[in-house]
C-alpha cells in the first residue's frame, strides 16, 4: 500500500509549491492512472511517490509518503528501490550506459543491491520472461528500437521486485508500434501483482487497463474515481483532460440527436460490427 | 509564395544507408501537407533537404524553381523555417524573449519589425506572459512551443513542424492545430512529420506516406485511410486513425475524422428514418 | 571536524610540504639564475609550480589512504560524489573532447578549448570532485579509448594539469567568481575593473613577462636582451594592454562585473597551467603537441631559447588564451542555466549565488 | 615474457547456477582468442604504463627500441594483432612526428650542420634529438594501442572494482565509452538546428564567433538535462547503495600475473631514480 498523505512539494530553488496538500492511496496491486494538463504535476507527483523528491532531488517535502504504513522521510533512495521504483520517458536516458547486452543491463539494479551471483542471474531471468524479452537478452542495449529500450527499462525495474511502479508517460516518444509494445508489457506488468501508478496523455491507453483514475490540477487531486466514472466526467475537458474516443464519440452522436449506442466497442476499444449496423429493422426507434 | 518541386530525390548516407530512394513530390504554395511513416522511412531526411540541411545524393529540390543546392544555407532559412522533435536541439538563451528574437535576428529582422514579429509568435504559442523565465523552467510541452514560436517569428512562407504533438496535452495539441489553419490561412505552406494520425486527419488536406525511402501512397485522408489503403498503411507500421475503423466496421465508407464519421452515421440513419416513414 | 579528520588532513599537508620541500631541493630549482652561457632563463617559475602539483596529488593520496585505514571507507571523499556528480563526469570527459575540437575546429584558430567539462563539474561539484574528474578524463582519454579513433596516448602525461584545472575552478566556483553580478552600480563597476585591471597587469608582469625579458625590468637596460626577444615582449605587452582595454569596454557595456571577475580567474588558471604542463611537454614529447602551437615553440628555439624556456614561452601564450577564453564560456553558460539544474549540484547555487533559504 | 600460459577462463561461482545459466554468463564474457587476451586486464594496463615510462626513463634509442622489439612485438604476435597495431600506431602518431622532426631539427642549435634551407638550419642533434622523441612516441602508441586492442575497457574497470575500486569510479570511466558518440551526434544535430535558423557557420571570423553560444550552451544545457534524467534512473535501480557488488563474470588473475606487475613497476621506478640519480650508465 502506498500513501501520499497531506504532501505538499516545491523545487530546490524554487519558492512556489508544485503540489499543494494532496493525499492519494494506492492498494496492492492496483492500477491507477494519473491525468492532468502539463504543468499540472504529474511528474512532480510521480517523483514524490517514488520517493527521489526530496531524496534524491532536494527539495522541501511538507506531508509523508508511507509504503505499507511506514513513513519514507529521510530514507536513502537505494532504500526505496527495493519498495517503489520510478520509469521515465526517455528509453535512452534510462539505459546505464555501461552494460554490453540486456542481460547486463536488467541485472545491473539486483547487483547494486549486493545480491549473489545466483539471484542476481534468477530475478533477471524472471523479469526478461514477465516482459517476453528473452530473445533480447544478448542483444546491445543501444541497438535496439525505441519500444524494445522501453521494455528493457521496464524489466530493469520489475528485476528489482518492487511493490510499486511509478511510471512517468511510458510512451511518449515512441511510434505505434513501441506504443502497442508498451501497452502490451504494462499489462503484463500489472500480472506481477506490483501496485502501478501511470501517468499519460491518451485516456485511451489508460481506458480499460486502469481500475482507478486520479486527475491532477494546479498540484491537487481534482477527482478519484473508477475509470468508467471519471472518464464520463464532463468536468475533466475543464481541466484539459481529453476523454476516450468512445466517450468523445457517444457525445457527439448524443449531440446530433442520435443514439449514443450506434458505437459500440469491446473491451480493447476495437469497433464491434455489426451491433450498431443501422439496419432499419434492428435500428433503435430514431427520433424522427 | 514558395511551392516545392522534388523530383527522384535519392539520398545515401555516408555509412551507406539509402534513406531516399527516388522520391518525387510537389507541393504547391499554401498546402497543409503531412508525412507519416515508420522510423527510418525517409520522413526527416526529406525535410532536411527542404532547408539545404542535407545535399541530395541523387535528383532535385526546387523552391519556387530555384534549384536549393545553388542557395545558402542561411539565405534559405528565410524561406523554409524547420522545427526539430527535440526542443533541446535549439534553446540557448536564458529569457524566453531572446530566444525567439534569435531566429528572425539571424536573418537580419531589427527594432520594431523585430518586436512585433517576437510578439506575434509569442501570441500565437501562448508563451505571451512567460517571456521573461528561463527556457528550462517551462515544462518540456511548453519548451517545444517556444521552439515553435522561435521558427514562426521568423515568418517563412515554408514552415516545416517535425513531430509537434509529441508530449503535449489535450490544450497543446489543439493550440498548434489553430497555428497550422492560421498558417494556412495566410497562405504559407505546412508540413507535418507526425505520427499522431488523429491530428494529421484532422489538421491537414494531404497526407504522404513513406516507406523504405519512398511515397508509397499520396491523396487525401479520405483515400488515404479508407479500408482499401490499409495494407499499404501496415506496410510501414501504420494503424488508421480509430475514426477510420470505426467507419469501416460500420460500413459508413471511409470516415477519417470523429466529425465525418459522426456524419456519415447521421445521414445514414437520416435515409433510415426517412424509408421507414415512407415505407 | 571529528579529531580523525584532522589527523587525515595533518598527515595529507604534512606530506604534500616534504615532498615539494624534497622537489625543490633535488632540482635545485631555488638557485634559478640566467644561464650565463646562451643567456636563457632557467625557468624556476614552471619546475616549482609542477613540484606544487606533484605535492598536492602525493597530500591527497596520503589522506585518502589514512581515511582508508581509519574507517574502511572513503566517506569524506566519496560523499562528494553523488550520484549526480559520478553522472555528470562522463559527460564532462565527453565535453571536453567533443565540444573541444567542434568550437576549436569551428572558429580555427589553434586554441585546445579542451577543459570546458572539467571547469564545469569543478564549479558545480567542488574542487575535489573538480580535480578527479580532471585526472580520470586524461587517464580515461589514453587508456580506456585506447584503440578507439578518439583516444590519444599523449593524453596521460598531461592527467596532473588537467587534475589543477579542476581543482583550482572549484575553488574560484566556491569563491564565487563564477557570479554573474548584473547591473552593478557604476562606481563600484569602475573600482572592481582597475582592480582587475591592476592585478592582470600584475599577473603578466611577474607571471608571464619574465619569461620573455630575460629576467630584466621592462624599463631597464634592454640592451642585452636579443632584438627578437624584445619584440616578442613589446607585442604581448601590447596584446595584454588591448585585452584589458577590451575587458574594460566590454564591463562597462554590459555593465556585469562578474566579466571582471571571470577574466581575472582565467588568466590566473591560465599561467598556472602553462607552468604545470610546460616541463611536461617539454620532457615527455619534446615541447611538441602537434597542435599549431608547435610554430611558436620553433621561433623561439631558433631565437635562442633552449627547449624547456620556449615551451614555457610558447605556453605562457597559448594557455592563458585557451583559458580565458573556456573561463568566459562556462560563465556564459553558467548565467544561461535555470536554477532547476544548479540546485541539484552540490556547489551548484553556490558557484551563481543563487542561495536561498532552503528551509 | 607474455608467452606463459594462462589459467582457464573467468572465475564462476558455480554454486546454485544452472548449467544454461552458467553458459549464458561466460558468453557475457568478451571474447578473448588469444593467450595474450586472456592475460588479466590490470596486467595488461601496467604492462602497457611500464613500457611507456620505461622507454622516457631509459631515454636514447636502444632502451626504447629494446622494449620494442622484445616485449611489444611478440605480445602483438601472440595477441594477433601485429599488422593493425602497426597500422593504427603509425596513423595516430604521424601528426605529432611531423611536428617533431619540423620543431626540433630545425631549430636546436648545434655546432654539427647537416644542411641548410633558407633561415633554417637542420643540425646533427636536432636529427638526434628528434630521432630519440620519435622512438619514444612509437613506444608509447604500440604499447597504448596493443593495450586498447586486446582489452575491453569493461573488463578493465570490472577488473579494477573487484579489486576495491568504487563500483561508482568504475561506471563514470565505462560510461564516456557511450557518452563520447552520443555527445558527437548531439553537437551535430544542434549545429543543424542553429543552421536552420539562419546561422551562418561558413563566414568570416565575426559570423563564427556569433556561432560559439549557439551551438555551446545548447551541448551543455542538454547533457545537463540527461544527467538528470540519467542519475534518476540509476537512484531508481540502487546505484547509490555503498558496499561490494557481486559482479557476474570477471577476468581470471593468474598467481604469477601479480609478482611481474609489481616487478614491472619496481623496475621503472629503479631506473627512474638511478637516472635521476646520475648512477645510470649513459647509452646511446
Amino acid at each position: 500500500m502506498l500513501e501520499l498523505r497531506g504532501v505538499s512539494y516545491r523545487y530546490p530553488g524554487y519558492a512556489t509549491q508544485v503540489l499543494r496538500d494532496l493525499d492519494l492511496t494506492i492498494a496492492d496491486g492496483e492500477i491507477v492512472g494519473l491525468v492532468g494538463a502539463n504543468e499540472a504535476g504529474k511528474s512532480t507527483l510521480c517523483l514524490v511517490a517514488s520517493g527521489l523528491a526530496p531524496a534524491s532531488i532536494g527539495g522541501r517535502l511538507t506531508g509523508s509518503l508511507l509504503i505499507d504504513g511506514e513513513p519514507m522521510t529521510g530514507r536513502a533512495p537505494h532504500e526505496l528501490a527495493e519498495r517503489v521504483v520510478a520509469g521515465f520517458q526517455d528509453p535512452a536516458t534510462q539505459r546505464s550506459g555501461v552494460a554490453a547486452t540486456v542481460f547486463e543491463e536488467v541485472a545491473l539494479g539486483p547487483m547494486n543491491l549486493g545480491l549473489a551471483v545466483a539471484q542476481t542471474v534468477g530475478r533477471t531471468r524472471a523479469a526478461l520472461a514477465a516482459l517476453g524479452i528473452e530473445a533480447l537478452a544478448e542483444r546491445h542495449p543501444s541497438r535496439l528500437s525505441g519500444g524494445q529500450s522501453q521494455l528493457v527499462a521496464l524489466a530493469s525495474l520489475l528485476v528489482m521486485r518492487p511493490r510499486h511502479m511509478v511510471l512517468d508517460e511510458p510512451a511518449a516518444r515512441l511510434d505505434p508500434a513501441g506504443t502497442n509494445l508498451v501497452a502490451g508489457a504494462i499489462r503484463a506488468l500489472a500480472a506481477t501483482g506490483a501496485g502501478l501508478l501511470i501517468a499519460e496523455h491518451r485516456t485511451d491507453l489508460l481506458d480499460g487497463l486502469c481500475g482507478r483514475i486520479v486527475v491532477l490540477d494546479g498540484g491537487c487531486v481534482v477527482l478519484d474515481g473508477p475509470a468508467g466514472e471519471v472518464f464520463a466526467d464532463d468536468r475533466i475537458e475543464g481541466f484539459g483532460v481529453e476523454p476516450p474516443a468512445r466517450i468523445r464519440l457517444a457525445r457527439a452522436l448524443a449531440a446530433r440527436g442520435l443514439d449514443p449506442a450506434l458505437i459500440v466497442l469491446d473491451a480493447d476499444a476495437t469497433p464491434v460490427r455489426g451491433v450498431a449496423s443501422p439496419d432499419p429493422a434492428a435500428a433503435p426507434s430514431a427520433p424522427a | 509564395m514558395t511551392a516545392i518541386e522534388i523530383r527522384g530525390l535519392t539520398h545515401v548516407y555516408p555509412d551507406g544507408t539509402r534513406a531516399l530512394d527516388g522520391v518525387d513530390l510537389v507541393v504547391p504554395a499554401g498546402q497543409r501537407l503531412a508525412i507519416v511513416g515508420q522510423i527510418g522511412s525517409g520522413k526527416t531526411t526529406l525535410v532536411r533537404h527542404l532547408n539545404g540541411l542535407l545535399r541530395p545524393t541523387a535528383g532535385s529540390v526546387l523552391l519556387d524553381g530555384l534549384d536549393v543546392r545553388s542557395t545558402h544555407v542561411a539565405r534559405l532559412a528565410r524561406q523554409v523555417g524547420l522545427v526539430f522533435q527535440d526542443p533541446g536541439a535549439q534553446i540557448f538563451s536564458s529569457r524566453v524573449r531572446a530566444e525567439v528574437a534569435f531566429g528572425p535576428r539571424t536573418i537580419g529582422l531589427r527594432g520594431a519589425a523585430l518586436e512585433a514579429a517576437v510578439d506575434g509568435a509569442l501570441e500565437a504559442v501562448g508563451l505571451t506572459d512567460a517571456d521573461a523565465l528561463n527556457p528550462y523552467d517551462l515544462g518540456l510541452s511548453r519548451r517545444k512551443l517556444l521552439a515553435v514560436a522561435s521558427i514562426l517569428a521568423m515568418r517563412t512562407p515554408v514552415v516545416v513542424l517535425d513531430e509537434p504533438t509529441t508530449g503535449q496535452d489535450a490544450r497543446g495539441t489543439a493550440r498548434i492545430r489553430r497555428i497550422v489553419a492560421d498558417l494556412a490561412a495566410e497562405g504559407r505552406t505546412v508540413i507535418t512529420i507526425s505520427h499522431d494520425l488523429r491530428f494529421v486527419a484532422e489538421g491537414f488536406e494531404r497526407v504522404a506516406v513513406m516507406g523504405r525511402g519512398r511515397v508509397i501512397l499520396d491523396g487525401t485522408p479520405e483515400t488515404v485511410f479508407a479500408e482499401p489503403s490499409w495494407p499499404v498503411l501496415a506496410s510501414t507500421s501504420l494503424e488508421p486513425p480509430f475514426a477510420a475503423r470505426v467507419g469501416a466496421r460500420l460500413g459508413l465508407g471511409s470516415t477519417p475524422t470523429e466529425a465525418s464519421l459522426i456524419e456519415a452515421i447521421a445521414s445514414r440513419s437520416a435515409e433510415a428514418g426517412s424509408r421507414r416513414g415512407s415505407s | 571536524m571529528r579529531s580523525g579528520s584532522w589527523l587525515r588532513v595533518g598527515l595529507g599537508v604534512w606530506v604534500a610540504a616534504s615532498v615539494a620541500l624534497a622537489g625543490v631541493l633535488l632540482t635545485g630549482s631555488f638557485a634559478g639564475t640566467v644561464d650565463a652561457a646562451t643567456g636563457a632563463y632557467t625557468g624556476v617559475a614552471n619546475t616549482v609550480m609542477l613540484i606544487l602539483a606533484v605535492a598536492l596529488l602525493a597530500g591527497f593520496v596520503v589522506y585518502a589512504a589514512v581515511e582508508w585505514a581509519q574507517t574502511r571507507s572513503l566517506h569524506s571523499i566519496s560523499s562528494q560524489f553523488g550520484t549526480r556528480t559520478i553522472v555528470l563526469m562522463p559527460i564532462a570527459i565527453a565535453i571536453n573532447i567533443v565540444l573541444g575540437q567542434t568550437v576549436a575546429s569551428a572558429l580555427k584558430i589553434p586554441i585546445y578549448l579542451d577543459s570546458i567539462g572539467t571547469i564545469l563539474v569543478g564549479v558545480l561539484a567542488g574542487p575535489i570532485a573538480g580535480m578527479l574528474t580532471g585526472l580520470l578524463a586524461n587517464l580515461i582519454w589514453t587508456f580506456v579509448l585506447a584503440g578507439t579513433p578518439l583516444g590519444s596516448p599523449y593524453a596521460w602525461p598531461f592527467a596532473i594539469v588537467a587534475a589543477e584545472i579542476g581543482l583550482l575552478a572549484g575553488i574560484f566556483g566556491r569563491l564565487g567568481f563564477f557570479r554573474s553580478r548584473p547591473n552593478t552600480p557604476m562606481p563600484q563597476l569602475v573600482a572592481g575593473t582597475a582592480v582587475a585591471v591592476l592585478v592582470l597587469a600584475a599577473l603578466a608582469y611577474w607571471g608571464i613577462l619574465p619569461a620573455y625579458t630575460k629576467g630584466v625590468t621592462f624599463f631597464g637596460d634592454l640592451s642585452a636582451v636579443s632584438p627578437f626577444f624584445q619584440l616578442v615582449a613589446l607585442g604581448i605587452a601590447v596584446m595584454l594592454v588591448l585585452a584589458m582595454v577590451g575587458l574594460v569596454v566590454i564591463v562597462l557595456t554590459r555593465r556585469d562585473l562578474g566579466v571582471a571577475f571571470i577574466v581575472v580567474a582565467g588568466a590566473s588558471c591560465g599561467v598556472v597551467s602553462a607552468l604545470i604542463a610546460a616541463p611536461i611537454a617539454a620532457v615527455f614529447f619534446g615541447g611538441v603537441t602537434g597542435s599549431g602551437t608547435d610554430f611558436m615553440v620553433a621561433a623561439f628555439q631558433a631565437a635562442g631559447s633552449n627547449l624547456h624556456d620556449a615551451v614555457v614561452q610558447q605556453s605562457l601564450i597559448s594557455d592563458p588564451i585557451d583559458k580565458t577564453i573556456t573561463y568566459v564560456i562556462v560563465f556564459l553558460l553558467l548565467r544561461t542555466l535555470s536554477r532547476r539544474f544548479l540546485a541539484r549540484f552540490p556547489q551548484g547555487e553556490q558557484a551563481v549565488g543563487l542561495v536561498e533559504d532552503q528551509g | 615474457m607474455g608467452l606463459v600460459p594462462v589459467t582457464p577462463g573467468p572465475s564462476l561461482v558455480d554454486a546454485g547456477i544452472s548449467p544454461a545459466d552458467a553458459a549464458l554468463l561466460r558468453r557475457l564474457v568478451p571474447a578473448m582468442p588469444t593467450a595474450w587476451h586472456r592475460l588479466n586486464p590490470l596486467t595488461k594496463a601496467t604492462i602497457a604504463a611500464g613500457e611507456s615510462i620505461g622507454a622516457f626513463v631509459l631515454g636514447g634509442y636502444l632502451g626504447p627500441l629494446l622494449i620494442l622489439a622484445l616485449v611489444i612485438v611478440p605480445s602483438a604476435v601472440v595477441a594477433r594483432v601485429a599488422g593493425r597495431l602497426l597500422r593504427v600506431s603509425i596513423l595516430v602518431s604521424l601528426p605529432i612526428a611531423v611536428s617533431v622532426v619540423l620543431v626540433t631539427v630545425f631549430t636546436r642549435a648545434g655546432p654539427t650542420v647537416l644542411f641548410t634551407i633558407g633561415p633554417f638550419v637542420a643540425t646533427l642533434e636536432g636529427a638526434d634529438f628528434a630521432g630519440q622523441v620519435l622512438v619514444r612516441l612509437l613506444v608509447l602508441a604500440t604499447a597504448l594501442g596493443l593495450f586498447g586492442m586486446t582489452t575491453e575497457p569493461r573488463a578493465l574497470v570490472f577488473d579494477l572494482e573487484r579489486r576495491g575500486v568504487s563500483p561508482r569510479l568504475g561506471f563514470a570511466a565505462a560510461a564516456t565509452l557511450e557518452t563520447i558518440p552520443a555527445m558527437a551526434e548531439r553537437a551535430a544535430a544542434i549545429q543543424a538546428a542553429q543552421r536552420a535558423r539562419g546561422l551562418d557557420t561558413e563566414g568570416g571570423i565575426r559570423a563564427r564567433l556569433r556561432g560559439v553560444l549557439p551551438l555551446v550552451v545548447p551541448v551543455v544545457l542538454s547533457s545537463l538535462t540527461e544527467v538528470e534524467e540519467r542519475s534518476l534512473a540509476l537512484e531508481v535501480r540502487a546505484f547509490g547503495r555503498p558496499g561490494h557488488r557481486h559482479l557476474l563474470w570477471t577476468i581470471g588473475d593468474a598467481a604469477w600475473e601479480r609478482p611481474v606487475r609489481w616487478g614491472i613497476v619496481i623496475a621503472v621506478i629503479g631506473v627512474g631514480v638511478a637516472r635521476l640519480a646520475g648512477a645510470w650508465p649513459h647509452i646511446p
